[in-house]
């Protein structure tokens, strides 16, 4: 197996993708959607060789390309098996979004030519900090997705839109200022430990002569990359792009933002506990990432209360999974973090799936809120049962994956004992709330009767006469078309709940990842 | 040894079947064929338990399904005995589903009645019979089976988990009927997610106390933990089970969820599931945490006592058919914890002679209490199924059109009041025998606590035949006083099979528990522990030996001597009497105004008024009293209106602030996101400061 | 303290459920002829008994009164002429109307076998247990509640309420005074009781057993439908509660109802008399001891008879909803019983 | 340039420019003095790089330090300072307004007074300068209905440029600017202590810097503001990883440099489309999205 070439894929494709939609233009020769999907499974397939090989060699040794400018070890491998699948998800439901939109007069050619190349450039930079080794191209990465998806979000041009890109942007740049700031700072702690400027934004060997970084200088570094990163991973206090971004993507692209880019950020944090817990001991990234991570659930569990906007509650949700996320790495135990892993991945999917649902309802709705949408289930059975299952797994219900992560990660906290057991009691508590703000409003949108037709009628169905019998078998036949565009979906969630089962041969990979990080 | 794996696997693969099945197999074959193999599920989880009562045990473990966690499996007779019931039940119920979903309802409700209102539900057809709820069922009637087979934590929580999402799915199959189904379902997802979190909460530390999350590691560990751990462990997962079994102050979602939810899944859930709630608690309390102290037991003993009074209480002032019959679950549940928690309350005074007994009657409460449950749905079913109805003081005259149903109702009932010769009267008689001769046990505590509990289970069995007079005299009993009941027809067949079945076994445990003492005293063994070790008579077959207690009751010869008396008193009259005529109609007794109407005649509200008014400072019933008095004159009447309601007191006073709290809280929280950049990049500023500032000073 | 140390397992006590059948002694043993003799003598006085103890009363009650009285046979006479007329059945009705007469006298009948009115040692003896007296009692109540319902009237649906509220409050305050009677015997087996009673006077003159009695009392009369609970010979609808369940019933029908309330009262008071002034109740297989106890037997029930007449003389009717003040007394009294027969007879022994 | 004792005062003289550019940064309202700031900030972080390179002979760093110089001073500068009709046009979406642009503000104003009320009550509001900006919002979103929001939005050019209200005074932001600065000391304190050297000595400058920067962020009303405060936090990053580490490796700051640039021109497009879209810069009137 090539290494250079296993590594250097995952980044360079969508690249090239992005590259040949970009030069194919909007014209006769234009690309179609589904090659998009090219991207997602050379993702997918790099994400299982390096799997493999992972698996196959001892956790100490990683491949490496470019003088250990890439690295593949273990949760590389499992990030970009992450990204790959929560990509196929988010590329397969793009063209019926497209179509949608088009349909909807919100796309043009020039739109649909500008979102392809986007998104391509968007996975390539998210796998660049998936298979980097050198910190400060990883922060570059994801620096590099921001300025992305900056115009993703904007692509309506609507005054909310571009509202949300502002706001996006901004606060993302700020945080991941900060986070550049903490990188510098390792870096100098390493330079002043004597390693060569070479290496001294390596990540093995930062985790190799951790123990020889100054504290002070550590600590303060760690704390503004926990906040940098954590602000793209949609921690607090630089949280508040997150509901506004997701509410105004489009949906594969919020699918994306929210399965992966959050993990992917969050990732970085996960590889630089590895060096601070060597560096300070682990009471001090506990602490802040328990406290972080606390206060965004507690804020996500508040907002999700009183949401009005079935988007931005996907969004809060999102900021819930990944508080619970850094929950798990502030417990910092082997299973916490293989949880935190699970956590991600089964969070990538079902979060996935939910968007793409959610874009499919606001085509057919015209509204993006909780309040104007009834009876779902009755009118859309297959995309609606999409949502709500997706919901399901979201709330933490076996058998989706998210299920096993969560008792893990509970059991874990309890385990870990102390304060830590009482952040995960309260935890639940919040966790609670959400789950009820998140099925009083799901259940909402999904149950009830058909509701009249109103502004945007289903197509080809009339409204029913009173009394007569309206079976659902009806309403299932009629979205026959729809199953094109479902797909995506129905993989999702079976994948989603296939890791909830068992997880098969990617049970090495995801064990290996944690210990990756496990440091200890 | 092998038959339980064997059957093990053929249930699971009936189960997964059957959901499959449900989804590719075309509407018309749909229903009956899933209901057939909910069935196999059934009667395959049935041999399993009967299997394990026998006193075969068996475990496996498969340790890489289910990710980071493992699934561990342990068959015993404890598991057995709940194996059994939830198995007798899936399979007549399922028999029951299919003639409730299939096809169509005897009589379709006219389209004005569907409009959406709490009292006039449609037919629940569309939703049972729809593809998602077909796929559901067997794999809910698994999971019922499965729960008392995990062991271990992770395991366990995963299938109750699996068990609380199945029967929530199919609470909702309804929710194009009524707008209620969707408060139900959520109040329900939240409680059982409640549950969810007190039972997560408490397992995990036990388990991290104990050193594994194996109920095997559980039971060694469990000395190991500190009196305080031990006591909040079982503190956190009683509330958890008690609130699955329906008892207060954790029960809102019960009264909510089963008169929504197709009658069917009522009486799956009220008769198997509320069951598992009593199953984790013997299971955690006995088993796992090995006892405890005198006051976890007294808290359950409390809860139960509560959940008794409190549940029929509010089932004797229910005028909805359904949820009359849901408080009376919450009523059974609570009498069976209260022979749970005596039970506890004996064995943590050292007499397992006497804990053995209490446990045993409690477990023969659960069993009959299934029975008659399930049958009683299933009646109610059969009713809301033909007329569209379910409030009392509508229905009425059914046993002239639905003499099946009726007598089907009548069974049920007759079990649910505890009066001989019904089946609960057996095991209430055996809880009053285990109460009253618990008072041998020293401590105040006992002495004190134990007449009350006595008294409580006389008054909810007085109060419950109050309740079940009514739902039998008003709804089945008289004349129809609606026009939808008066023109209802029998069920069909398959629903009247199924619940013949339930019959059967209600009939079985009325005349003859002896049948099930074996297994009974195998499965109350194997959650207490040996129990004879102190008794005299240790290590026989049933391994309980009680000294002291002389007291016996036959069932069979009450059924016999009462039949004969009947007979006998029927028929003397007539040999008296020195002209035979036959019956002669008459006119009813009208105070010379004309022939009553059924407008006239008592409704459930009426009925329930005496009670209420004795029990006035308990319920709090609202009033509303709007009197429109005619244009000219302030003395003049033109229109009273009159309005009363019983609500949920505990839902009122303890339920209400925390929602309205909540709701406060999130419209505070909304203020958090208003939208101003400079808020959100202030939050960033602020926290990098405190942060800045936290290393500065020492952190 | 206990009178029994017998070992039974619980597994016994309800497989003794399908062993047992109605001729199968009991563990009572000795039980002969006499035994059988006893248990009819028992079912026979108290239905030929019943009438002519309500006749009793009401003669005392006129007497108390100053009037004549129709005689002690009156109430015999009634039914037999009620039981010669034809059988009616109101329009509208079913078979819980019709069932309901025979089911309450059944129900009596079969408690009357049960309790040990006059002899304890019968071969029906082991399954004479204090708590299925009581719920046969309540079976009966149920079924004529669930007639009244049956009708569709308002009288019966309000008789049928009334009379199962009462009955429910009843329930707590008997039998909790069950379980102040069997802690000293320790069992509910009554014919246990009643010899152990009878053995040891002692414990009927306790504190206990004076409250269990003055509880069991109050009972009675709820059960019974007596003032100041019930008037049983009322027909005004505000007060009512039995004969408003009742009302429709005419002919035999009518005449098993009527013959099944006397029965009650003569049962309940039996009951009462055996538990509370268990002597001369016959404790072996001799002839006369069972003709001592018949005997002594009349005159007991005849001395509660005429003092209750007398207290129904003297007392008023409550009102229906100062019943339950009434029963919640009875209660506190049965939970006193409890606790001073836990107390003061020797804690844990 | 080399002299052991001129090293510390010259790299004193640069990082005290440096800092003294982002105080006064906070006192100013005026864009084009802000941008002129930022450059002249760009300048002294050049100075800074460029020091340290002479100083330890490495050239590769004074190369380095010249490009940023470059890029800060020059280039950043700039686009920021580009006007955003141009942009506008470039991007090709508000085509409309650049020709309105050619006419004038004045113009337009008379269009808008003829054409409709709303305009009118906009754009006379404007011209008083100063009032709520959340009112002003709802005013300008009726004269988009009317169909006049651009000639709105071009007379209220005259305000653009300047921070109208500031969030905060100019005496308590400049309050808060000695306290970030005073924080900046103690914060430092363990990074100077692990190497004591000149350059580490002024790392507190560079982390100042980066706390006013951020305030700046915080505070600035106006999206090109906002944009200056991003760049200068940005710029004390720059200066502590020149005076920390001599920079971070090449590639690393190659990439981030060129973040950065994308950076700003991401922003300078949304600035336009901001503009574009509510017809003003003021980022106040960005309250659409809330819950």
């Amino acid at each position: 197996m090539n290494a250079t070439l296993v590594l250097t894929a995952p980044a360079a494709v969508p690249l090239l993708v992005a590259a040949a939609y970009a030069a194919a233009g909007t014209g006769r020769r234009r690309l179609t959607g589904s090659a998009g999907l090219v991207s997602a499974l050379v993702i997918l397939a790099c994400g299982a060789l390096l799997a493999v090989s992972a698996a196959a060699s001892a956790p100490g040794a990683p491949i490496r390309a470019y003088a250990g400018l890439l690295r593949g070890d273990a949760l590389t491998a499992w990030m970009l098996l992450v990204v790959g699948a929560v990509a196929l998800i988010a590329c397969g439901a793009t063209p019926a979004y497209l179509a949608g939109e088009r349909a909807a007069g919100r796309a043009t050619d020039r739109t649909v030519w500008r979102y392809h190349v986007l998104v391509h450039a968007f996975l390539a930079a998210m796998c660049l900090a998936v298979v980097t080794g050198n910190l400060g191209v990883l922060w570059v990465a994801v620096e590099a997705t921001t300025i992305v998806t900056a115009f993703l979000v904007g692509h309506r041009r609507t005054r909310t839109s571009v509202e949300a890109a502002w706001k996006y942007v901004v606060i993302c740049s700020a945080g991941i200022a900060l986070a550049f700031l903490g990188t510098v700072l390792i870096y100098y702690a390493a330079r002043q430990a004597g390693i060569a400027e070479a290496w001294a934004l390596d990540w093995p060997t930062l985790v190799a002569h951790a123990d020889r970084l100054d504290p002070a200088v550590t600590r303060l570094g760690i704390t503004l990359i926990v906040l940098g990163f954590g602000t793209k991973a949609g921690l607090v206090p630089l949280h508040a792009w997150l509901p506004d971004a997701h509410s105004q993507a489009p949906a594969p692209v919020s699918a994306l933002m929210s399965g992966v880019l959050l993990s992917v950020a969050f990732a970085a944090i996960l590889r630089y506990r590895v060096i601070a817990d060597a560096a300070l001991g682990t009471g001090f990234t506990r602490t802040l990432l328990a406290g972080i991570a606390l206060l965004t659930l507690a804020l996500a569990a508040g907002l999700l209360l009183a949401q009005r906007d079935y988007k931005r509650m996907l969004a809060y949700s999102s900021m819930e999974h990944m508080s619970l996320t850094a929950l798990a790495a502030a417990i910092g135990t082997p299973l916490a973090l293989t949880a935190a892993l699970l956590h991600i991945a089964g969070h990538g999917l079902a979060k996935s799936v939910a968007f793409c649902a959610s874009g499919r309802v606001l085509h057919l709705t015209g509204t993006a809120r909780i309040g104007r949408v009834r009876g779902l289930l009755a009118r859309t059975p297959v995309s609606a049962g999409m949502l709500g299952c997706a919901v399901v797994a979201l709330l933490g219900f076996p058998p989706f994956s998210l299920f096993a992560s969560e008792l893990a990660l509970a059991r874990a906290g309890f385990l870990a004992g102390g304060p830590l057991a009482w952040a995960t009691a309260v935890a639940l508590l919040l966790v609670l709330t959400a789950l009820a703000a998140l099925a009083a409003r799901t259940s909402r949108m999904l149950l009830g009767p058909t509701p009249v037709p109103a502004r945007i009628p289903v197509p080809a169905r009339m409204p029913a006469p009173p009394g007569a019998s309206e079976d659902s078998e009806g309403s299932e036949a009629s979205e026959g078309s729809e199953g094109s565009a479902l797909w995506p979906l129905a993989v999702g969630l079976a994948a989603c709940t296939a890791l909830g089962i068992w997880l098969g041969p990617l049970a090495g990979v995801l064990h290996a990842a944690a210990q990756t990080i496990g440091g200890h | 040894m092998s038959a339980i794996p064997v059957a093990l696997a053929t249930a699971t693969g009936l189960g997964g079947a059957g959901a499959l099945a449900a989804l590719v197999v075309p509407h018309r074959a749909r229903v009956p064929l899933v209901g057939a193999l909910t069935a196999g599920v059934g009667a395959a989880g049935a041999a399993v338990g009967v299997t394990a009562l026998t006193g075969t045990h068996w475990s496996a473990e498969f340790p890489n399904v289910l990710p980071l966690g493992g699934t561990y499996l342990a068959v015993d007779a404890l598991a057995g005995w709940f194996m059994t019931i939830a198995g007798a039940v899936v399979t007549a119920v399922a028999v029951y589903g299919v003639g409730y979903a299939a096809g169509r309802p005897a009589r379709r409700p006219a389209p004005e009645c569907r409009a959406p209102g709490p009292g006039v539900p449609g037919p629940g057809v569309r939703g049972l019979g729809s593809r998602g709820a077909q796929a559901v069922l067997p794999l809910f009637a698994l999971s019922l089976l499965l729960v008392p087979v995990a062991a271990s934590v992770s395991t366990f929580l995963a299938l109750w988990e699996a068990m609380a999402l199945g029967s929530l799915l199919l609470v909702l199959a309804d929710h194009r009927e009524r707008p209620a189904v969707r408060r139900a379902g959520v109040w329900y997802a939240v409680m059982t997610h409640l549950g969810l979190v007190l039972l997560l909460t408490g397992f995990a530390l036990f388990a991290a106390d104990a050193g594994g999350e194996t109920f095997a590691a559980l039971r060694a560990g469990a000395h190991t933990l500190s009196p305080g751990v031990r006591g909040l462990v079982f503190v956190l997962v009683a509330l958890a089970f008690t609130s699955k079994a329906g008892a207060v102050p954790l029960h809102t979602w019960l009264p909510r969820a089963y008169p929504e939810a197709p009658d069917p899944v009522s009486a799956l859930m009220s008769a198997t599931m509320v069951n598992l709630g009593v199953y984790g608690l013997v299971r955690t309390g006995f088993d796992l945490l090995g006892g405890g102290t005198a006051w976890w037991w007294l808290g359950v003993l409390a809860l139960g006592g509560l959940s008794a009074v409190y549940g029929v209480l509010q089932a004797a002032m229910a005028s909805d058919l359904k949820r009359l019959v849901a408080y009376s679950s919450s009523e059974n549940m609570g009498l069976v914890l209260i022979g749970v928690g005596a039970s506890g309350l004996f064995a943590a005074h050292g007499d397992r002679p006497q804990a053995a007994l209490a446990l045993a009657a409690a477990l023969l409460h659960v069993v009959n209490h299934s029975a008659f449950k399930a049958l009683l749905f299933c009646a109610a079913g059969s009713v809301v199924r033909a007329t569209g109805l379910r409030d009392l003081d509508r229905l009425g005259g059914l046993r002239a059109r639905m003499p099946w149903t009726a007598g089907l109702f009548a069974l049920g009932a007759l079990g649910a009041v505890a009066l001989p010769p019904g089946n609960g009267f057996v095991s209430e008689w055996l809880l009053l025998q285990s109460l009253i001769h618990g008072l041998r046990v020293p401590g105040v505590a006992v002495a004190v606590v134990l007449p009350l509990s006595v008294a409580l289970v006389a008054l909810s069995a007085g109060i419950a035949a109050a309740a079940f007079v009514k739902a039998l005299g008003v709804g089945f009993f008289a004349r129809p006083r609606d026009e939808r009941a008066a023109a209802a027809r029998e069920a069909p067949p398959l629903m009247l099979v199924g619940a013949g079945l339930l019959a059967v076994g209600v009939v079985a445990l009325a005349v003859a528990p002896g049948l099930f003492a074996d297994g009974l005293g195998r499965a109350v063994s194997a959650a207490t522990g040996p129990t004879g070790g102190g008794a005299p008579r240790g290590g026989g077959e049933l391994g309980v030996r009680l000294a002291d207690v002389s007291a016996r009751m036959s069932p069979l010869w009450v059924v016999a001597a009462l039949t004969a008396a009947t007979l006998l008193a029927a028929g003397l009259p007539r040999l008296l009497a020195r002209r035979r005529r036959r019956r002669v109609h008459a006119r009813l007794w009208d105070c010379g105004g004309g022939a009553p109407t059924p407008r006239m005649a008592y409704t459930a509200t009426s009925f329930a008024e005496p009670l209420q008014r004795v029990f006035d400072d308990v319920l709090a019933p609202e009033q509303d009293v709007d009197i429109t008095p005619v244009r000219e004159s302030a003395y003049l009447v033109d229109r009273v209106r009159f309005q009363r309601s019983v609500p949920d007191r505990i839902e009122h006073r303890l339920y209400e602030p925390v929602l309205r709290g909540l709701d406060r809280a999130g419209r505070a929280a909304r203020r958090l996101a208003n939208g101003s950049v400079h808020l959100y990049l202030g939050y960033g500023f602020a926290g990098l400061v405190v942060l800045l500032l936290a290393l500065t000073t020492g952190w | 303290m206990e009178a029994m140390s017998t070992s039974v397992p619980i597994g016994t006590a309800l497989t003794a459920g399908t062993a047992g059948t109605a001729g199968t002694a009991g563990t009572a043993g000795t039980a002969g002829a006499v035994g059988y003799a006893a248990v009819a003598a028992q079912i026979l006085v108290v239905v030929a008994g019943a009438p002519l103890l309500t006749g009793w009363m009401r003669q005392v009650r006129a007497r108390l009164e100053g009037r004549a009285g129709a005689g002690v046979l009156q109430p015999w006479r009634d039914t037999r002429k009620l039981l010669r007329k034809e059988s009616i059945t109101p329009v509208g009705t079913g078979p819980a109307f019709r069932a309901a007469p025979a089911l309450l006298v059944a129900t009596t009948v079969v408690a009357a076998a049960l309790v040990p009115l006059l002899s304890t040692d019968t071969p029906v003896s082991s399954h004479a247990d204090l708590i299925v007296v009581v719920a046969l009692i309540a079976l009966g109540t149920f079924a004529l509640a669930l007639a009244g319902l049956d009708t569709g009237t308002a009288f019966g649906g309000m008789g049928a309420s009334r009379e199962m509220t009462i009955a429910a409050l009843v329930e707590p305050t008997i039998l909790l005074s069950v379980f102040a009677l069997s802690i000293p015997a320790g069992t509910t087996n009554i014919p246990a009781i009643v010899s152990g009673a009878a053995h040891e006077p002692a414990r009927l003159a306790s504190p206990a057993g004076l409250l269990a009695a003055a509880a069991l009392a109050v009972a009675v009369i709820a059960e019974t439908g007596r003032i100041p609970v019930d008037n049983p010979s009322t027909h005004l609808e505000l007060t009512m509660i039995h004969e408003a369940m009742t009302l429709e019933y005419a002919g035999p029908d009518l005449a098993l109802v009527e013959l099944g309330a006397q029965m009650r009262l003569t049962l309940l008071l039996g009951l009462l008399s055996s538990l509370f002034a268990p002597w001369a109740i016959a404790t072996s297989g001799s002839w006369a001891a069972l003709a001592i106890a018949l005997v002594a037997f009349a005159a007991k029930v005849c001395v509660l008879a005429a003092v209750l007449a007398a207290a129904e003389v003297l007392w008023a009717k409550v009102r229906l909803f100062r019943v339950p003040e009434l029963l919640a007394g009875s209660f506190l009294l049965a939970l006193l019983a409890v606790a001073a027969s836990y107390f003061l007879n020797g804690a844990g022994s | 340039m080399t002299g052991g004792g001129a090293y510390p005062q010259l790299l004193d003289l640069a990082c005290g420019a440096f800092l003294l550019a982002a105080v006064v940064v906070l006192w100013r309202r005026e864009l084009t003095a802000m941008v002129r700031l930022f450059a002249f900030q760009g300048v002294a972080l050049a100075a800074v790089a460029v020091l340290l390179g002479a100083h330890e002979r490495r050239w590769d760093l004074v190369g380095v330090g010249l490009g940023v110089g470059a890029l800060r001073a020059g280039v950043l500068p700039y686009v920021i300072r580009r006007t955003p009709t141009a942009t506008v046009t470039a991007t090709g979406s508000v085509t409309a307004t650049a020709t309105v642009t050619a006419t004038g503000s004045v113009t337009a104003t008379a269009t808008g007074s003829v054409t409709a009320t709303p305009t009118v009550t906009a754009a006379g509001s404007d011209a008083s300068g100063g009032d709520d900006g959340r009112h002003r919002a709802r005013e300008v979103g009726e004269a988009r209905e009317v169909g006049e929001a651009r000639e709105v939005h071009k007379a209220r050019e005259v305000q653009e440029d300047r921070e109208a209200r500031p969030l905060v005074n100019v005496a308590a932001s400049l309050l808060t600017a000695a306290l970030l600065t005073l924080l900046a000391y103690a914060v430092a304190r363990p990074l100077t202590e692990l190497n004591p050297t000149p350059a580490t000595r002024a790392l507190p400058v560079g982390l100042a810097v980066v706390l006013i920067g951020f305030f700046v962020l915080v505070t600035r009303r106006r999206a090109p503001a906002q944009l200056v405060g991003f760049l200068l936090l940005d710029n004390g990053i720059t200066a502590i990883a020149f005076l920390a580490t001599s920079g971070v490796p090449l590639i690393v700051e190659l990439g981030v440099s060129f973040d950065v640039l994308l950076a700003v021109l991401v922003l300078q497009t949304l600035t336009t489309r901001v503009r574009a879209a509510f017809g003003t810069t003021d980022i106040d009137d960005l309250r659409e999205l809330h819950d």
